[in-house]
C-alpha cells in the first residue's frame, strides 16, 4: 500500500517524521514522504499524483487546526478517490487539550482516524487493523 | 541615506507591520532605561539569571503572562513568537491572531509580533521594566527584529545556521547568512546610543543527539560573523548533553575557545555570556518526573558555571504551558539557584583534550575553505557536510553524521559522515561505544537514546 | 545456657510483647529468602538502592503504604516507628494504636512494631518480600531489634551515639553502649544463619550544622564497635551538608578512612556501604520547591557514589507524609537516578586534607583514652567534650562547639570547644568565615544557617 | 514575667526549643526552660514552683493530641493560679492538618494561646499583645 506522508503548516519538526518514514517502510509501506513544512494542498497533490490509499499527517507544534479545516473543501476540489484513508496524529493542540474534546473535532474535519499524543506504534498498528477490516 | 538605510527602510515597508519612524526610536533606544538591556545585567554578574520561554497569541494573555512571571521574581522575559511568524507568513498569523481574540482560545502558538506592531508591543515592554529576550526560529529575521529593537527588546536570539539548519526545510542557506548580517549590523548601530545589544546563539540546534563539537563549531561562527559586524555582547550557549560529565566538558571547551577566538579575530572588548538550556529533548509525558528533569539541568547549569538558564516547564510534553506552570517553573528554578551552594570546579583533561582537538580540526576546515569571507566559508562547509547537524530538516544539511549515547549518556559520533576530524579523535569516540551487530538494533538504540529522558 | 540467651530471654518477657520463640525465629531466618536481606542487594551494587522513611499506626494502613510503595518500583522498604516506643514507652503506644484503630485517625507517628508483635509483622514482610530497613531513634532498643529481626527485618539502623545524642535527654549514656553491644551481637548472631544482617549508623545526628568531623568520626566509632562484636556489614552514613563540595568531600573522605580503620581493626571481610541521606534540616513550607530540594539532594547523591539513598517528601515540613506523596518521592527519585548520567569524578584535595587531619586528630583522641574497652574510651570522650554534637537534647552533650556557614555553604567550626582540633585545621576553619562582630548578628546568622533551605 | 518552657511528651525536637529560649530572654521574660522529653505534669509541677504567669509548650512531632487532653484536669488538680495564661505551638497533629480544625480543639483542651505552623516571632508577638490586653 501507498502513503503519503509529512508535517502538516509551518511545522518544523522532523524527528517523529524521520522515525515514521522508518517504521513505515518496516511495516511494509510504500513511504512518500514530504518531510515538515508541507501546505495541505502539497499534500493533496501527492495523494492524486501518486495514487496513494493513504495519507498520514503529523502535526507536532500546535498548528494543525489552523490547517485541517480546509480538508473536506479540498477533498472534494481535487475529486479525490473515496477510499483513500485519512489518518493525522501527534500533538493536535495549542497548549494541553484532551482527547475526548480532539478527536470528535478532527472527525469533523474529515479524518478517518486521530491520534493525539499517542505513541506512534500503537498508532500504526490501529491503522493496520483499520486497513484490514476495511479490506 | 545610507545603503543600509535604504535598505531597511525597504524591509518594513510591509502591509501586517507598522510604518516604521526610525528617529523616534533611536530616540527611544538611547533613552531606554538601563533596566531594559540584559548587557547591563550580565555586566554584575553576580548570579545566574534565570528566563523562561513563553509567547501567547494576544496582547491581553501576553501582559498577564508577564505579570505572573513578575510574581516569580524572573529575571529575563521571553518573547517567543509563532511559527508562522518564524516563517514570514504574516498572513496566516493575521488570520489565526484574530480567530484567537475572537474566540478566546489560543490559534498561535507564541506572539505575532509583526503583527502587533512595535508600538503596541513597546508599551507592554516598558511597563515591566524588565529585559527581554526575543526567541524566534527565523531564517529571515529581519522584519521581525527591527520590530523587536524598536518595541524595547533588547536581546536577539538566533543566527544564519542555528535558525535555519533547525527551522527550515529549504530556506536559501545563503541568503540567511545575509539576512543575519543584517540583523548584526542593526543590533552593532543600535548598541552605540546606550548599553549594547545583546546578540544570542541558538546552541541546542535540533536538540537530537547533536555531538558537542559540531555545537560549538556553530557557536563560534556564529559568534564571530556577528562580531565581524560589530556586535559587543553575545552569548554562546548548549543544552543539556545526556552526560554531567559532557556537560562540564563542553561548557569549558566552549569558554576557552570562544574567548580565544573573538580575541584573535580582533574583538578583545567583545562581551561573552554562556547560556544553558534546560533539556531540549522529548520529555517524559509526566510531570512529576519533567520537574525532576528540569530541577537536575538547574542544577547542572549551577555547575557549569552559566550566566543564564533558559528554563522548561513541566507542559513540555503536553503542550504550550499554562502561564501559572511557567512561572511555577521560574520559582522553583530560583529556589535552587539560591540554596544550592559549594559548587565543585570541575573538569575531565582526557574529554576536553579530544574536544578541544575535534572543534580546532573543523575551524580550520572553515578557515581553509578559499572563499573571500567568512560566511561564504561556512556555507561552503555546511554544503559539503563538513559541518552536518544530525536531525536537521534541512535540505542543504547531509545528514550523514550518525551519533549515538554511550554507557554514560555521552553523545558519542559513530559515522562522521564528511566531517574532518582527526583520525586520534574518531577513534576516541568509537572506543567509547558498544555498538550493537545489527542495523535494525542501531536504529533501536538511537531511538532509545532520542528518548534517554523519557 | 549461654549468658547472652539468658539476658534475651529476659529482655523479650515484656507485656507489650509477642512471647518469643527463638527456635522457630532462628529457622525462619536460616530459611529466609535472599530478597530480604539487603546485604544480597548491596553485593550486587549495580545501582543506587531508593528507600523513603514511612509509618502508620495500624498494620492496615501500613500494609496499603508498602502496597503504594511497591507500585513505585521501590529498592528498600522502610519501616519506621513510633517516639513512644522509641523511648520505650509501650503503654503510651498501645493506648494511641487502639484510638487509631477506632478512630480512622492516626495518633501516633509511627509504627509500634513491639506492640503489633513479630508473628503479625512477619506475614507483611514475607508478603512483600523486599528487605525491610528499621528506623527508629531508641537508645535502649534491645526488645525492639528483636522483634525486628524475628519479623524479617534484616537491617537495623542506629547506634550508642547516634541514635542517643540526637533522641534522647537523660537516657544514660553508659547504658546505651551496653544495650548497642546486645544488638549487634544478636545481629552477629543471626548474620551466621543466611546472608549478613546489615547495621546502619545514623550519621545526620541532629541534622542542625553538625561539622563533618564529628560526624565521620562518630561513624568510624559505631562502625568498629559493631565490626567488634561481629557484624560483617556495615553502612556508614551522611546527610547533605549544604555545600555540594562539602558532600563530596565528607563522602571521599569517610569511604577512605571507613575502609582503613575497618581494616586496622582486623575487619578485612566486613563490607562497608555507603549511605545518603537526603537534606534532614528544616525544609521549606512550599511543596513545590521542597520538591527542589528533594530532587537536588539525588543529584549529589549519585555524584558522591552512595550505595543507597534515603529520601524525603513534599510534606515534610507538614507532617507525616500520605503515602500517595511518598510513593511519588520514590518514583522522583527513581526516575532521576535512571536519567542522570556520566557523573564526572571529584575531589578537592585541600579540603580533603583538612578534614582527613580533623578526623585522624579526632580519632586519636578517642583511642588515646586510658581506658581498656573501646565503649569506654568512647563514653569518656563524649563525657569530656572531645566529641561535642551540636543542638543535642542530651544532657551529657557539652554543647559548646558552634559552627556556622561560609559564603560557599561550607559549615565550619568557629568556636572548637574542648575539640581537640589540630591548630592548623582549626586556623583553616575559621579563615574560611567573616564573622559579624557582634554576638547578636552571630545568633542571627546562625538562626538564618539553620534555615539555610528555606 | 515569669514563663515556664519546653517541649511535651517523647518529642525530642530541640532546636525550635533552643530558639524560643532565646527569643523569650530577648523579650525581657524569665525563662524555666525544662527542655525536650517533657510530660505534662513536669509542666504543670514547674508552673507551681516557680509561680509562672506563662506555660509555653512546644510540639513538633505530633504527639501534643495524646498529652494535652488531659490539661483541664490537671490543671483543677494542680489547683492553679487562675490567670495563668497557657500557650501552645509547633507542629500539632501527625500528617498535615490546617489551623481551623486544630486552634477550636486546642482551645477546648483550655490553651489560650494555640500556633499551628506558625513562625516564631509572629507568635510570641502574639503572646506579648495578648499580655498587654489582659493586664
Ligand atoms: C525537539 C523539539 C523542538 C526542536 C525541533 C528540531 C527539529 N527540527 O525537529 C526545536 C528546538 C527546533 C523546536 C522548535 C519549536 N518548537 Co518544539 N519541541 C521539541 C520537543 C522538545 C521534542 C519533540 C521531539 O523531537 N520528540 C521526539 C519525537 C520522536 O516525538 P514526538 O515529536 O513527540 O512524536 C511522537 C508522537 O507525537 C507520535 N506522532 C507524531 N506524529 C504522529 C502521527 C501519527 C499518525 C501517530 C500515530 C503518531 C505520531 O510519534 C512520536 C513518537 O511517539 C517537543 C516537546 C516534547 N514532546 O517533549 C517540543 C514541542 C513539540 N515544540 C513546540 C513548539 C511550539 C515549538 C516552537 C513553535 C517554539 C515555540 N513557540 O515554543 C518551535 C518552532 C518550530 C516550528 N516552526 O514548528 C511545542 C508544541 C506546542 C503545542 N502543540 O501546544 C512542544 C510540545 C513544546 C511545548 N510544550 O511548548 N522544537
Ligand atoms: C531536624 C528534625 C529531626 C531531628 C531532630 C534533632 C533534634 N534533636 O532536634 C531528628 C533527625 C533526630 C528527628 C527525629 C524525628 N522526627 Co523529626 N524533624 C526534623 C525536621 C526536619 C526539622 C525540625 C527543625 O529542627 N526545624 C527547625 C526549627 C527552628 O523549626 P521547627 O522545629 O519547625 O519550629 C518552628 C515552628 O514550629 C515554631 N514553633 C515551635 N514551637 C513553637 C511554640 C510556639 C508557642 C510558637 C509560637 C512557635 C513554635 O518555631 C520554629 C521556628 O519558626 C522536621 C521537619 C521540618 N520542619 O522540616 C521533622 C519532623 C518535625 N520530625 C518528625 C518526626 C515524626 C520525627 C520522628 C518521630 C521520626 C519519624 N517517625 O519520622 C523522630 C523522632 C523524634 C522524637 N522522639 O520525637 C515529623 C513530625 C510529624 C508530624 N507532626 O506529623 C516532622 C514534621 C517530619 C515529617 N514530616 O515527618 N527529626
Amino acid at each position: 500500500m501507498k502513503v503519503v506522508t509529512g508535517v502538516v503548516g509551518n511545522d518544523i519538526h522532523v524527528v517523529a517524521n524521520r522515525l515514521i518514514d522508518i517504521s513505515l517502510q518496516a511495516r511494509g509501506f510504500e513511504v512518500f514522504n514530504l518531510g515538515v513544512n508541507t501546505s495541505l494542498e502539497e499534500f493533496i497533490d501527492a495523494v492524486v499524483e501518486t495514487d496513494a490509499d493513504i495519507l498520514l499527517i503529523s502535526s507536532l507544534n500546535g498548528e494543525a487546526e489552523g490547517w485541517c479545516r480546509d480538508l473536506q473543501f479540498l477533498r472534494s476540489e481535487y475529486n479525490l478517490r473515496e477510499d483513500v484513508i485519512f489518518v493525522i496524529g501527534g500533538n493536535l493542540a495549542v497548549g494541553e487539550a484532551n482527547q475526548d474534546d480532539i478527536i470528535p473535532k478532527y472527525r469533523s474535519y474529515g479524518f478517518d482516524l486521530v491520534f493525539h499524543q499517542v505513541d506512534l506504534n500503537t498508532g500504526l498498528d490501529e491503522l493496520e487493523r483499520y486497513v484490514k477490516e476495511r479490506a | 541615506m545610507s545603503l543600509l538605510q535604504k535598505e531597511r527602510d525597504v524591509i518594513t515597508r510591509n502591509e501586517y507591520a507598522d510604518t516604521f519612524d526610525f528617529a523616534e526610536i533611536e530616540n527611544f533606544i538611547a533613552n531606554a532605561p538601563k533596566e531594559l538591556f540584559i548587557t547591563h545585567h550580565f555586566k554584575k554578574r553576580d548570579r545566574l539569571l534565570v528566563q523562561p520561554r513563553g509567547g501567547f497569541p494576544t496582547y491581553k494573555k501576553m501582559f498577564e503572562l508577564y505579570e505572573t512571571f513578575m510574581g516569580a521574581d524572573i529575571d529575563v522575559l521571553p518573547l517567543t513568537v509563532d511559527s508562522n511568524t518564524r516563517l514570514n507568513d504574516y498572513a496566516m498569523a493575521q488570520k489565526m491572531l484574530r480567530l484567537s481574540e475572537e474566540n478566546e482560545m489560543d490559534m498561535l502558538n507564541g506572539y505575532p509580533l509583526v503583527n502587533h506592531g512595535y508600538r503596541t508591543t513597546r508599551k507592554m515592554i516598558t511597563h515591566f521594566n524588565k529585559p527581554v529576550s526575543l526567541r524566534h526560529g527565523t531564517p529571515d529575521a529581519r522584519l521581525l527584529v527591527e520590530t523587536a529593537l524598536a518595541s524595547g527588546i533588547f536581546e536577539i536570539e538566533g543566527g544564519p545556521i542555528t535558525y535555519m539548519l533547525p527551522y527550515s526545510k529549504n530556506f536559501p542557506l545563503d541568503k540567511a547568512f545575509l539576512y543575519w548580517k543584517y540583523v548584526d549590523k542593526v543590533c552593532a548601530l543600535y548598541s552605540k546610543l546606550n548599553e549594547p545589544i545583546n546578540r544570542e546563539s541558538f546552541g541546542p540546534l535540533t536538540a537530537t543527539l547533536v555531538p558537542p563539537c559540531i555545537v560549538i563549531v556553530i557557536q563560534l561562527i556564529e559568534m564571530l560573523l556577528s562580531l565581524e559586524e560589530g556586535v559587543k555582547s553575545f552569548s554562546v550557549s548548549f543544552s543539556q548533553n545526556g552526560s554531567m560529565m559532557q556537560d562540564i566538558v563542553t561548557s569549558n571547551v566552549l569558554k576557552k575557545l570562544a574567548r580565544e577566538y573573538a580575541d584573535t579575530f580582533g574583538s578583545q572588548d567583545a562581551i561573552i555570556n554562556l547560556v544553558y538550556h534546560q533539556w531540549m529533548g522529548a520529555f517524559p509525558r509526566n510531570k512529576e518526573l519533567s520537574d525532576q528533569l528540569i530541577n537536575t539541568n538547574t542544577v547542572i547549569a549551577a555547575m557549569v558555571r552559566a550566566d543564564k538558564i533558559i528554563i522548561k516547564t513541566r507542559d513540555e510534553a503536553f503542550g504550550i504551558p499554562t502561564m501559572q506552570c511557567n512561572a511555577q517553573s521560574v520559582a522553583n528554578t530560583k529556589y535552587t539557584l539560591r540554596t544550592l551552594k559549594g559548587l565543585p570546579v570541575m573538569s575531565d583533561a582526557e574529554e576536553e583534550e579530544n574536544l578541544e582537538l575535534e572543534v580546532r580540526a573543523l575551524m580550520d576546515a572553515v578557515m581553509n575553505d578559499p572563499a573571500d569571507t567568512l560566511w561564504r566559508k561556512v556555507f561552503n562547509t555546511i554544503k559539503s557536510g563538513l559541518i552536518d547537524v544530525p536531525f536537521s530538516p534541512h535540505i542543504i544539511n547531509h545528514n550523514a553524521v550518525i551519533t549515538i549515547r554511550d554507557d554514560q549518556g555521552n553523545i558519542r559520533i559513530i559515522d562522521k559522515g564528511k566531517l574532518p576530524l582527526p583520525e586520534r579523535c574518531f577513534a576516541y569516540e568509537k572506543s567509547k561505544v558498544n555498538l550493537p551487530e545489527s542495523k535494525t538494533e542501531v536504529i533501536n538504540k538511537i531511538i532509545h537514546d532520542i528518548g534517554a529522558m523519557l
